[in-house]
């Protein structure tokens, strides 16, 4: 039987309409805090109810083809039909899932974080809206549609990063954010304009339809969309070159980074990739590509995260390198194992940046009650709070271990299906390029697990560096913050357990969890075209990796690198001298180069900033203002009053130069009447 | 024969004239060489026939304007002050130019073939001035021909009377 | 002798022409005036023999009128030398805008 | 609705109230005392805004041809008829004018202090002349508004000006008469070639476009006519009047200025230059060249508005980079672009009229322009901050608000047909946010630092009368524009399809210089009643 769709818009409009009473509030009584406490999370929450109801019609049914939810026409031009309509099917159901379910955790998280602040209604409104972009963004049924959520996402992201507009610092980060996404966004634009000139649509069913016919395998107008797409992706998802807008996004706060930079905003370019898997699929270049980027990401962001003293640096460099993981699964073809860890990441990561904001927030009302002017965020001012935060220091052990790919944790299968798949479709032309991704997967598993147990070690364990008498400010964090920790704690577990791949489940110890490989089979409808293309051009996939040994050992390789990576790095860490950051050392030789993110910042200051503003005032002197307004424009002025100002000079005033003119005369007029006189 | 040899020097001492007036330093020294040229002028004018113009050029014009002229240079004693009102520089070069090339121009036009003049001494005109005398063959024409003109004259030159005492009167 | 007396007309002419442009001074400026006007008177004469008695008649008027033109000229450089006390053309320049 | 404005036969009347009644309001508002002009000249405004209103229910967007036409004769031995006429792209054109007019008035209320009856008097004659321009079906009517319009725009620009007002004036007036004077020349052109082929004397637009023109004789009308639009859109190298005109005329000015004034070029871009000279409009040099400007005119005014240091200025540079949208979109001659610049038309009329009226409340707080005299202003007036950032949104184009449907069509129209124009001019998105975020950063945001800003009073009713029509219109474009894009199909398809068809099978080509029997009676003219 068909599955019924209920109520989708409303699912989508909910958060707008929390946006409008929430910005009412805001604008008019931004005091009354009843509002936007109770609107804000009740909001996202009934959005939440609705898509489960949905899911589980769905889980009932098993649509094989996506249910499209009819809105309105959007734009009818000639033979441009955009349609406003809905788009649900297992892929956007799930996303759907996620986005609603984290974000009423974090909504009612910020309800405890932000309750001291005075743009509490103004922070409910932007954040609801936000959850309304992203929606819109997932349920999207056309790339313009799409496309709103998307730079929606980023508007709600400018407006959120510098919410405390007051600091240069703040507004500095949003414009940075926004202005870098806004780059990402031209490459959608363009990839848009090249699909609909090729295909004549621009809605996902008509286009995926018309995909294998309007392009041929591997030609440059479908390599060159799918890399203005990626490029869209690299700006939304802070891959590579776009990826320096995320860690300055940390200057918003904390829950924003968990939603906006770590669980959902930031997914949007797997998702995307993910959803346009028939147009990557048919260009494999693009996929060496996409995958060869998010490799590079993965192992670049997390040298960096290694020498970061700021704790939401670290979980933003962090979030930087999962997601080149998720770039490398969705690259290589295995949109599911993609998909998967998005999933996953966006539990521990929300997670462990809830858990990062329970410290600061603990740290910020030590730090205010004595006025020491410390930055709460600095980690070298921390040590020793598994005393004082015990729920928080727990919950942010489970997310560490999800994310290190420790056994039992979500990240275990997520990473391992990645890496997995890497090396078995390192096959055909793919063989060189993907082993080395596969290699480098690897590598930054290791740093992963390094850099993670650096930070719990630096923030919990050891003795503390806080003064004593902030040391006694120091207490748990109220419920209302913990409960969504402990959820989430919760889902960084289970959340792994539903596509335990087939090879670990028959594994003795590694095997005592439910396997069922449930979300690849969840996806099949979505992602089965891109597979019977991939399927078509390539050769099957290998069973033993490019070095040997079958998936099963090299999950258990994988889960003894991260456990050893996780003893040693605590045996090495806790034994280093930390200092309170005012009084240690600035960070030297190599370090002081990944503490300074290879000055990647700087460098695109010097390659790319400084010079346009420079070209933009030199173009304004010399050529507006100089050549057309001068030359061209006041020149003619100048011109005519030069010929006035001659022809005012021939009047001497004296008569002879009169006589003189006279006499001339004459003899023109001679020369006139005897031509021949000469 | 004599004729000719007569209107060389007359001619040379208009020319001569003609120069001393415009390049004297003085004016009373510059009229008189103008008189100068007045008289040689009058004379060649009784050798081309125009005996009663040429008393009248002299009556007229050397007698009546230049002592005029010279009544207002005394009125306003310029006569001492030679201070060079004499244009210097390009103004000299110009002025040079202009009136070679005038010379040059009305010099071609007269030598222009479509000029038929008579070539020999006598015309016409002699044996006319015979017979009704010099005054009479000018007479004639002034009086009936141009009769209308005359008047006017006649109104012309009351009018610059009038003109010229109004605009000298001292105002009182 | 007649052409000459034509050739003399023009040569007087262009001195006059000279003068005017030359000279500063009010009343010199005048009299190469009157000069050019004779020139004139003279070409009328020496052509009268060819053509007819007008010429002289043309003469006559031209020579009332060089004296109307000169009273009326000399009466206004009086009253301009009343005004700047000089009669020196470079002064007279107050038509200039 | 339609039987009632049947019943009153509101087609017939329409336009001529339209027309002529703001120039009636002009001078009941001259007679006024000083206190009542002001809120006569806003009767008169409103009276005419809801007088327009029914145009849009009215008009049948099914027909192509001009409705509520009509025919007067005026000038009869020359052919000069009193014609007026409305399609699909000139109605929405006809409807912003209207809609804008009585918001401007309401918005120069305080900001206007000395002489207001004859500043009112002005809009008034102004508005009569835009409206004039954009019905007029007789060249010569359109000449005749084309010119009046240029007056009280000189005078609004020269008398309540900034400090340079008197250059800024002058500069505008001969700017855009330089390029009028050309149009005239060739419009006399038509009129006598049209008289050497049939005889008689006709300015109506339906004749001239009749008229054969040989390539030679089409390019050298299309530069005449393309210069006289081109200074007004204004296109690149032209446009250098925009900005002085901008900073030195007063609020309303401006508004009226950058929201309607500059939609004459397109919109003469639209009415004379494609159907007149389709082989001109579509010959590769003289296209490549004006989308080249179009270009320059999206990334180059981009680059220059950044470094302003003037709020006015840098959104003046703003609107040449809209309006190099509607080049590239008209030039494109898709229906996509075409129906693209219509809607970057509407949508800059809405966002950068709301933005100069924003800019003009800050100066009445202020009394100056310089964004560096301004900082965190968001924390002292949040309604107006919230305002204003979603008028620069809708100017830079954020999906969701008028600027990104308009941009967007026209990319899709000049893809289609040239694909690497596209491709530079859809990177006017990422400039977009780079000269207009941190004019909003800059503003609004940072330290709340000056004393003289921390005073400042929020909007006043009056100001949010003022500013809620334009925002709700930013909003509708973006999320439904169907009602417009549906308005101007039928008149853009029958626009593209008459320049195709007479650009492959030109009618016969008879040039002034074929011998006079041949030319006699060649043309039968289907001659307008």
């Amino acid at each position: 039987m068909t599955f019924e769709p209920t109520l989708v818009w409303a699912i989508v409009l909910l958060p707008l309409l929390g946006f409008v009473v929430n910005g009412v509030v805001a604008l008019a009584a931004p005091e009354r805090k009843i509002v936007p406490t109770i609107v804000g999370p009740a909001v996202i929450a009934i959005s939440f109810a609705i898509a489960l109801v949905n899911f589980f019609g769905m889980l009932r049914t098993g649509p094989e083809t996506a249910v499209i939810v009819p809105g309105y026409t959007w734009i009818p031009s000639g033979s441009l039909q955009v349609e406003a309509s809905l788009q649900l099917d297992q892929l956007s159901m799930l996303m759907t899932l996620i986005i609603t379910g984290v974000g009423f955790l974090i909504h009612l998280y910020s309800v405890g974080y932000m309750h001291a602040d005075k743009g509490y209604a103004r922070y409910f409104a932007y954040i609801n809206l936000f959850v309304f972009f992203m929606l819109l963004l997932v349920l999207g049924s056309s790339f313009p549609l799409m496309f709103v959520g998307w730079e929606g996402v980023g508007l709600c992201s400018y407006l959120l990063i510098g919410f405390w507009y007051t600091g240069k610092v703040n507004a500095d980060a949003g414009k940075k954010a926004f202005i870098v996404n806004r780059i990402g966004d031209f490459g959608f634009i363009v990839a848009m304009l090249m699909i609909f000139a090729n295909t004549g649509s621009l809605s996902f069913q008509s286009v995926f339809a018309a995909a294998p016919s309007a392009f041929t395998y591997g030609g440059a107008v479908v390599t060159a969309i799918t890399l203005f797409l990626f490029l869209g992706a690299t700006g939304k998802s802070a891959q590579i070159p776009l990826y320096v807008w995320l860690p300055d996004a940390m200057a918003g706060p904390t829950p924003v980074s968990a939603l906006i930079h770590a669980a959902t905003m930031v997914t949007a370019g797997v998702y995307m990739v993910a959803r346009t898997g028939v147009l990557f699929a048919l260009a494999p270049v693009s996929m060496i590509v996409v995958a060869g980027i998010g490799a590079l990401t993965a192992l670049f962001a997390a040298t960096i995260g290694l020498a970061q003293y700021d704790i939401k640096k670290v979980l933003a460099y962090s979030t930087v390198s999962q997601l080149g993981y998720m770039f490398v699964g969705v690259g290589v073809g295995a949109y599911s194992a993609g998909i998967f860890h998005l999933m996953t990441h966006a539990f521990f990561k929300a997670l462990l940046f809830l858990g990062s904001g329970a410290v600061i927030h603990a740290m910020h009302e030590a730090l205010h009650h004595t006025h020491r002017d410390w930055d709460a965020q600095d980690m070298r001012n921390m040590g020793g709070l598994r005393r004082y935060l015990p729920i928080t220091f727990v919950t942010m052990w489970v997310g560490t271990l999800a994310i290190a790919g420790v056994w039992p944790f979500a990240g275990f299968f997520s990473k391992d299906e990645i890496i997995w798949q890497v090396a078995a479709r390192a096959v055909g032309p793919f063989r060189g390029w993907f082993t080395l991704y596969w290699v480098m997967a690897l590598v930054a598993a290791l740093l992963t697990a390094f850099y993670m147990t650096r930070l719990m070690i630096m923030t919990f364990h050891g003795k503390s560096r806080l003064p004593d008498e902030e040391r006694h400010h120091l207490h748990e964090v109220p419920w209302v913050m913990y409960v969504p920790l402990v959820l989430l704690a919760v889902l960084s577990v289970l959340g792994g357990w539903i596509n335990v791949p087939a090879a670990i489940g028959r594994m003795p110890v590694l095997g005592w969890v439910p396997h069922a490989e449930w979300l690849h089979h969840w996806l099949e409808p979505v992602t089965a075209a891109a597979e019977r293309i991939q399927a078509a051009n390539l050769p099957a996939l290998s069973e033993t990796a490019p070095f040997g040994g079958g998936e099963a050992l090299w999950a258990l390789v994988s889960f003894a690198i991260a456990v050893a990576t996780i003893v040693i790095a605590s045996a090495v860490i806790s034994r280093v001298e930390y200092r309170p950051a005012l009084e240690s050392a600035a960070p030297a030789g190599f370090r002081r180069v990944l503490f300074r993110k290879w000055y990647v910042d700087e460098i695109y200051d010097a390659l790319v900033v400084r010079p346009v503003i420079r070209a933009s005032r030199w173009l304004w002197r010399w050529i507006d203002q100089g050549l057309i307004d001068g030359v061209l424009v006041n020149g003619a002025a100048r011109l005519s009053r030069m010929v006035g100002w001659f022809g005012s000079r021939l009047q001497t005033g004296q008569i002879n130069t009169y006589a003189f003119a006279v006499v001339l005369g004459v003899i023109f007029l001679f020369l006139f009447v005897f031509p021949r006189l000469f | 024969m004599i004729r000719e040899i007569l209107w060389w020097i007359f001619a040379a001492e208009a020319v001569l004239g003609a120069l001393g007036m415009v390049l004297s330093r003085n004016p009373v020294g510059s009229l008189l060489s103008l008189v100068v040229t007045f008289f040689g002028l009058a004379a060649i004018y009784v050798l081309l026939g125009a005996f009663f113009i040429s008393a009248i050029q002299v009556i007229v014009y050397a007698g009546a304007i230049m002592v005029l002229f010279l009544f207002v240079i005394m009125l306003l004693n310029l006569g001492h002050d030679y201070h060079a009102d004499l244009r210097r520089g390009v103004w000299l070069v110009l002025g040079g130019l202009a009136s070679g090339l005038i010379g040059f121009v009305l010099y071609r036009a007269v030598r222009t073939p479509s000029l038929e003049l008579p070539s020999g001494l006598t015309s016409p005109l002699d044996e006319l001035v015979q017979r009704q005398g010099a005054v009479g063959v000018i007479a004639a024409p002034l009086f009936r021909d141009f009769s209308v003109a005359f008047e006017v004259t006649s109104v012309l030159l009351l009018v610059a009377a009038i003109g010229a005492v109004v605009l000298a009167k001292r105002r009182v | 002798m007649l052409t000459l007396s034509l050739v003399l007309a023009a040569i007087l002419f262009a001195i006059g022409v000279l003068g005017v442009v030359i000279r500063r001074n009010a009343i010199i400026l005048f009299m190469c005036v009157e000069l050019m006007l004779n020139a004139a008177n003279l070409a009328f004469i020496a052509l009268s023999r060819a053509v007819g008695i007008e010429g002289q008649v043309f003469v006559f008027f031209v020579i009332s009128v060089a004296a109307a033109e000169a009273a009326v000229g000399l009466a206004i450089i009086i009253s301009i030398f009343r005004h700047i006390e000089t009669v020196d053309i470079k002064n007279f320049n107050l038509l200039r805008w | 609705m339609n039987v009632f404005l049947e019943h009153i036969h509101f087609a017939g009347w329409a336009l001529h109230f339209l027309i002529w009644f703001p120039l009636v309001g002009m001078f009941g508002v001259l007679l006024a005392p000083e206190a009542v002009s002001k809120r006569l000249a806003l009767v008169v405004t409103l009276v005419e805004f809801i007088v327009s209103i029914p145009l849009w229910p009215a008009f049948n967007p099914a027909t192509a041809a001009f409705q509520f036409a009509t025919t007067m004769p005026w000038i009869r031995p020359w052919g000069i008829y009193y014609r007026v006429g409305l399609d699909g792209i000139s109605l929405f054109l006809v409807l912003l004018t209207t809609f804008i007019m009585p918001l401007t008035v309401l918005g120069s209320f305080r900001y206007i202090t000395k002489r207001e009856r004859t500043f009112y008097a002005m809009m008034l004659l102004l508005e009569t002349g835009i409206v004039g321009v954009f019905v007029a079906l007789d060249l010569f009517l359109f000449f005749m508004f084309w010119e009046v319009m240029l007056v009280p725009m000189y005078f609004i620009i020269g008398i309540w000006g900034g400090e340079r007002r008197v250059y800024a004036a002058i500069k505008f007036f001969l700017y855009t008469t330089f390029g009028s004077l050309l149009m005239l020349v060739a419009i006399l052109y038509m009129v006598f070639k049209f008289h050497a082929l049939t005889g008689e004397y006709s300015f109506a637009y339906l004749d001239l476009l009749q008229v054969p023109l040989t390539y030679r004789e089409q390019i050298w009308l299309f530069l005449a006519f393309g210069l006289a639009f081109a200074i007004k859109v204004p296109l690149f190298p032209f446009h250098t009047w925009l900005p002085d005109a901008h900073v030195e005329a007063p609020t309303p000015g401006s508004v009226i200025l950058a929201a309607v004034l500059l939609k004459m070029g397109g919109y003469g871009f639209l009415r004379f230059l494609l159907p007149f000279f389709p082989q001109a409009s579509t010959a590769p040099l003289l296209v490549g060249i004006v989308l080249a400007f179009g270009l320059a005119g999206i990334i180059y005014t981009a680059w220059v508005a950044a470094v302003q240091p003037d709020a006015k200025k840098l959104i003046a540079y703003t609107s040449v980079a809209h309006m190099g949208f509607v080049v590239l979109g008209i030039f494109a001659l898709t229906v996509q672009g075409l129906q693209g610049a219509m809607i970057v038309m509407l949508s800059h009329g809405a966002s950068t009229g709301a933005m100069f009226l924003l800019l003009g409340m800050l100066y009445e707080r202020r009394h100056t322009r310089e964004i560096a005299a301004f900082g965190g202003l968001a924390a002292v007036m949040p309604l107006f901050a919230t305002v204003f950032v979603i008028t620069a949104l809708a100017s830079i184009g954020l999906p969701g608000t008028s600027g990104f449907v308009g941009e967007f069509l026209s990319l899709i129209g000049t893809f289609l047909t040239h694909p690497w124009v596209a491709l530079i001019g859809a990177s006017g998105v990422i400039f977009a946010a780079y000269y207009m975020l941190p004019m909003v950063q800059r503003i609004w945001f940072n330290a709340l630092d000056k004393p003289e800003n921390q005073t400042l009073p929020d909007l006043s009713r009056r100001e949010i009368v003022v500013l809620a029509p334009l925002v709700a219109a930013m909003i509708w474009i973006g999320v439904y524009p169907k009602p417009f894009l549906d308005a101007t199909q039928t008149s853009i398809e029958e626009l593209l399809t008459t320049v195709e068809q007479r650009r492959i099978a030109p009618p016969p080509m008879i040039g002034l210089d074929a011998p006079p029997a041949a030319r006699a009676g060649r043309l039968v003219v289907a001659r307008q009643p």
